[in-house]
């Protein structure tokens, strides 16, 4: 069976995906108090919080629109590192979307695809560095290597989902080499990153939404 | 978490806010969260900023001889491309901008993205990217350094060059050569309370403290037991002196007080200080002891050390007139 | 006991022997506990100092337009005569010296007993008290009202009347002058250590906050629910608003830290504060934030509001050049 | 039985005296800190020490260079009220008993109603105002009734003794007028005034000298 997501649709996965990532206060606090300085749940929830007061607005947006938005507005109110990482990835993600009006599975890995190249330009990072990178890129792989073999859509993202969470597993024991667990002297080795966990938190949802409303 | 706040998500924009009423001299963007000069001088502009929690840090800079803009993020984080670039606006007088950025993964790529924004809006912008922090290994492979309180220096000077007609060229030359010339090294005794989280993320054991922790309390390089005032102090110079050599040179110091700790404790470790700098043929021209660059209210200090030549003294004491730094009465 | 110090026996003189270090316009005479001015003015001397542990005061107020000597006693213990007539005789340069003593019964007993000695020593002593501290009530029968950081304002108004040639009487009647018209309340988060005991003396509950309390930690007024930056600016300008009229009046303005309050804090709170006046019809024409006079590493901070009239504006904005205060660049 | 009290000897009382204070820290301390500034033993403390240090020295001067010396040396090592209260008490001492090498009962009375006067002046205090004039007024009060009552020195110095007791104890129900416990709405009602509690200790140490070596 294959799915198709509006930009209504969209904007519902970013709702459970704020309402997740609320009620992870205190565990993604702790991580970036370890490794980082603190703030990461904090600015990471305040832009989600911002995106979900927004929600009437935004559904009422055609996807690149709204794409671009939701970009616009993690960058600000998020700040810091996660906000113009997340807000360059959505930004170049309208870009890369202009043309659809709906995600379906290939859109839905044009999509992060383009997110993760935006990532790591803009941090001038590569996979393998323990930041939030990890968990999109084996995602990302997982759900390619899934629809290059030919698996259908609930196959692909379920395997979007395990590779993602793979990836987050895998920072613990990378060596930081951007972001601030870098200062440290045994580069973070031994904690997950946090900008890992939370962004494989929304890949979680987002996989789940998919699974479980379109699917 | 007892703080005199009246909610977390309002510190940053209160703060400000508060702080403009306090300074006749600059102007508040709530916007932008941005403080500006009231009076916009004809010369090249200076823009710095960073994540707020590090009062005065930098609004409490903005003014004559010094810079022209502060733009504030939330607590620890950096501000958005687009703050930035009301700064950059404010600051701009036709002549240039320069971009005084310490060096955080998070600061770069904001103001890095502010400068191409303002780039394409034909303002000529450059920037200078302050690594000082000794504590944290040099690396042009990873993010490499932090910048911490001598950004305080490359402030000052970069303004003073400014204020006196520099070209940009000239004034990130400057600014470059103070920054290239400055070291510092921080111990804390406690953690700090983030206002949107409320608790300490971590917990520095009664008796002990943490040597090179950054200013928003990233782990520092050990955890060792509570030593005196004279120990710090040797910490601390032996660790910038063993990364730039000062001997024989004259040099402006500042003991920075984090937030928690007070002028009691910062005037005798800057006597501690004082003692070793002269017993290594270091000359101390210039002393700014108090709180510059703080964590919230975290307890501890650190030390910079700003090497000092003919033009870097001549502009270091120039007049300034801020609200948390004044030169030349 | 987590201090940035050496030994608690040696706190005031490492303390005072580092602001020395720190400030070229300053000795420290080490028998007296004494920081004086280098450059001894043709003028009436000005000489203030109390107990330490409120640093930057008073040492941090040595210097020209401000005070001429400083005495520091042991933390929060008043100095003794001797001390105290070494720092007149630091200041005399035969025009008088007017002592500027805040408002204790250790104090008063000591500096008065100094200044007898020095009229023996024919020396024109006259002494102004500071009490500025609206949580206690006056009264002529008892001690009466503490002088806390008020104080701060009339050393600079007192100190701008003798660098402008003031005589005795006339720096006295302005300093008496500000005295008059100065009122201060503050309120305290946290307790503080002092270093020779080691613990604090008293806790301040999670959740609570004493309004009223001394700088010295004496117990305030009562002990309430924490409240929020607005609710404690309002409780300051209220009780200070209820003890002298400002109405139509302009107005100087500290918000000052306790030593443990981050400049964040302190800056909300005066954003708080500036509206307050404005909607009370006061203008407020200076504001001082930051650390002026502290308690140790105390949570908390202070109000003090100045009512000005000509005199006492020209004076206040008048040029001084020392450690903790600067103005006129 | 009548006593003689040299000038070595009283300074052996002092030591003992300084020994006490020394020991009682905590227990001052906590009391200073709830109607004062919780300074009041570490000051205190600091004074004696000196004294503790300057022994010798003490100890080879005559009654009156000595009481001096001790009012000095108090008056510049404490500070605060109880430094020049004190030192003002031992310099007026000092005047008082200039013709005199040893002190017996009426050497110690005079020396005690010299030093309360002294107290009295500099503070511009009296009695009932809820500092260590207390202790020392009502011991002065007992000592005197009991002389002149035509008790022997062992009853006089007992009465000494209790009467200090009852003068701190009572400090405990007055209003202070004087000092930092005045700043209290309460003025301090419930609680022992510190200065009280350690004036009446060194009472307690003459008196125990005396009853213990001298009687
Ligand atoms: N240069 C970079 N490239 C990619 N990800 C990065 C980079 N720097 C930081 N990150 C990610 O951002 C996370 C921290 O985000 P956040 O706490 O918001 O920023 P900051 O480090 O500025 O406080 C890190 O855990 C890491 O995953
Ligand atoms: N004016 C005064 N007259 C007599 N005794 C006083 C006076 N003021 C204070 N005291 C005594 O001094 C004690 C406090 O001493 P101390 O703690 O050394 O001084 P401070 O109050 O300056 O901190 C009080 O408990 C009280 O007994
Ligand atoms: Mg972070
Ligand atoms: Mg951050
Ligand atoms: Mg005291
Ligand atoms: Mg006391």
């Amino acid at each position: 069976m294959a799915f198709s997501m509006t930009s209504a649709e969209y904007v519902d996965y970013l709702v459970l995906a704020g309402r997740e990532i609320e009620q992870n206060g205190d565990y993604v606090t702790a991580l970036d108090a370890k490794t980082g300085d603190g703030d990461h749940w904090v600015n990471l929830n305040m832009g989600f919080q911002k995106l979900i007061s927004m929600e009437g607005e935004l559904r009422a947006l055609p996807l690149a629109e709204m794409l671009k938005k939701v970009g616009m507005t993690l960058m600000s109110a998020i700040g810091g590192s996660s906000g113009v990482l997340y807000g360059s990835s959505y930004i170049a993600a309208a870009k890369a979307l202009k043309d659809r009006d709906t995600l379906d599975i290939q859109g839905v890995r044009l999509l992060l695809e383009t997110q993760l190249q935006a990532i790591m330009d803009r941090g001038k990072a590569q996979p393998g560095w323990k930041t939030m990178i990890d968990s999109l890129y084996e995602g990302v792989q997982a759900l390619s290597a899934a629809l290059d073999a030919g698996a259908d859509d609930r196959a692909a993202v379920e395997a979007l989902k395990q590779g993602a969470n793979q990836g987050m597993e895998h920072t613990r024991e990378m060596e930081a080499v951007k972001g601030r667990a870098s200062y440290q002297s045994n580069k973070g080795v031994g904690e997950l990153d946090p900008g890992a966990v939370t962004m494989c938190m929304q890949l979680q949802c987002l996989g789940d939404y998919i699974l479980s409303h379109k699917l | 978490m007892k703080k005199i706040i009246n909610a977390p998500d309002r510190v940053v924009s209160d703060m400000l806010s508060g702080l403009a009423a306090a300074n006749p001299n600059v102007c508040y963007d709530s916007e932008g969260e941005v403080i500006y000069r009231k009076a916009k001088g004809d010369k090249v502009g200076l823009v710095s900023g960073g994540g707020s929690g590090h009062e005065p840090s930098h609004a409490g800079y903005v003014g004559r001889g010094m810079l022209d803009a502060a733009v504030a993020g939330n607590v620890f984080a950096s501000p958005d491309p687009a703050r930035i670039l009301k700064g950059i606006e404010h600051a701009d007088s036709g002549k240039g901008v320069l971009l005084i950025i310490k060096n955080y993964s998070g600061d770069i790529m904001n103001f890095e993205l502010a400068g191409e924004l303002a780039a394409d809006m034909d303002v000529a912008v450059k920037s200078v990217i302050v690594k000082d922090d000794v504590a944290v290994k040099e690396s042009t492979y990873s993010t490499g350094r932090r910048g911490i309180a001598g950004t305080v220096f490359v402030h000052k000077i970069a303004g003073a060059r400014a204020e006196a007609g520099g070209s940009l060229d000239e004034v990130a030359a400057a600014a470059q050569k103070t920054a290239d010339n400055v070291r510092s090294f921080g111990v804390s005794l406690s953690s700090c309370i983030l206002p949107g989280v409320g608790t300490p993320g971590f917990v520095i054991g009664e008796d002990q403290m943490e040597a090179g922790m950054g200013i928003h309390g990233e782990p520092g390089i050990e955890q060792t037991a509570m030593k005196t005032a004279a120990e710090i102090a040797a910490l601390m110079v032996d660790k910038i002196t063993a990364d730039l050599d000062y001997t024989g040179r004259e040099a402006a110091v500042m003991v920075n007080g984090l937030g928690g700790t007070p002028m009691m404790e910062l005037c005798i470790l800057a006597g501690e200080v004082d003692r070793l700098l002269k017993e290594k043929g270091i000359t101390p021209v210039k002393y700014l002891v108090g709180n510059y660059m703080t964590s919230l209210e975290m307890a501890g200090a650190s030390l910079s050390l700003l090497r000092l030549d003919e033009e870097l003294k001549e502009l270091l004491l120039a007049p300034c007139d801020t609200m948390a730094l004044k030169e030349g009465v």
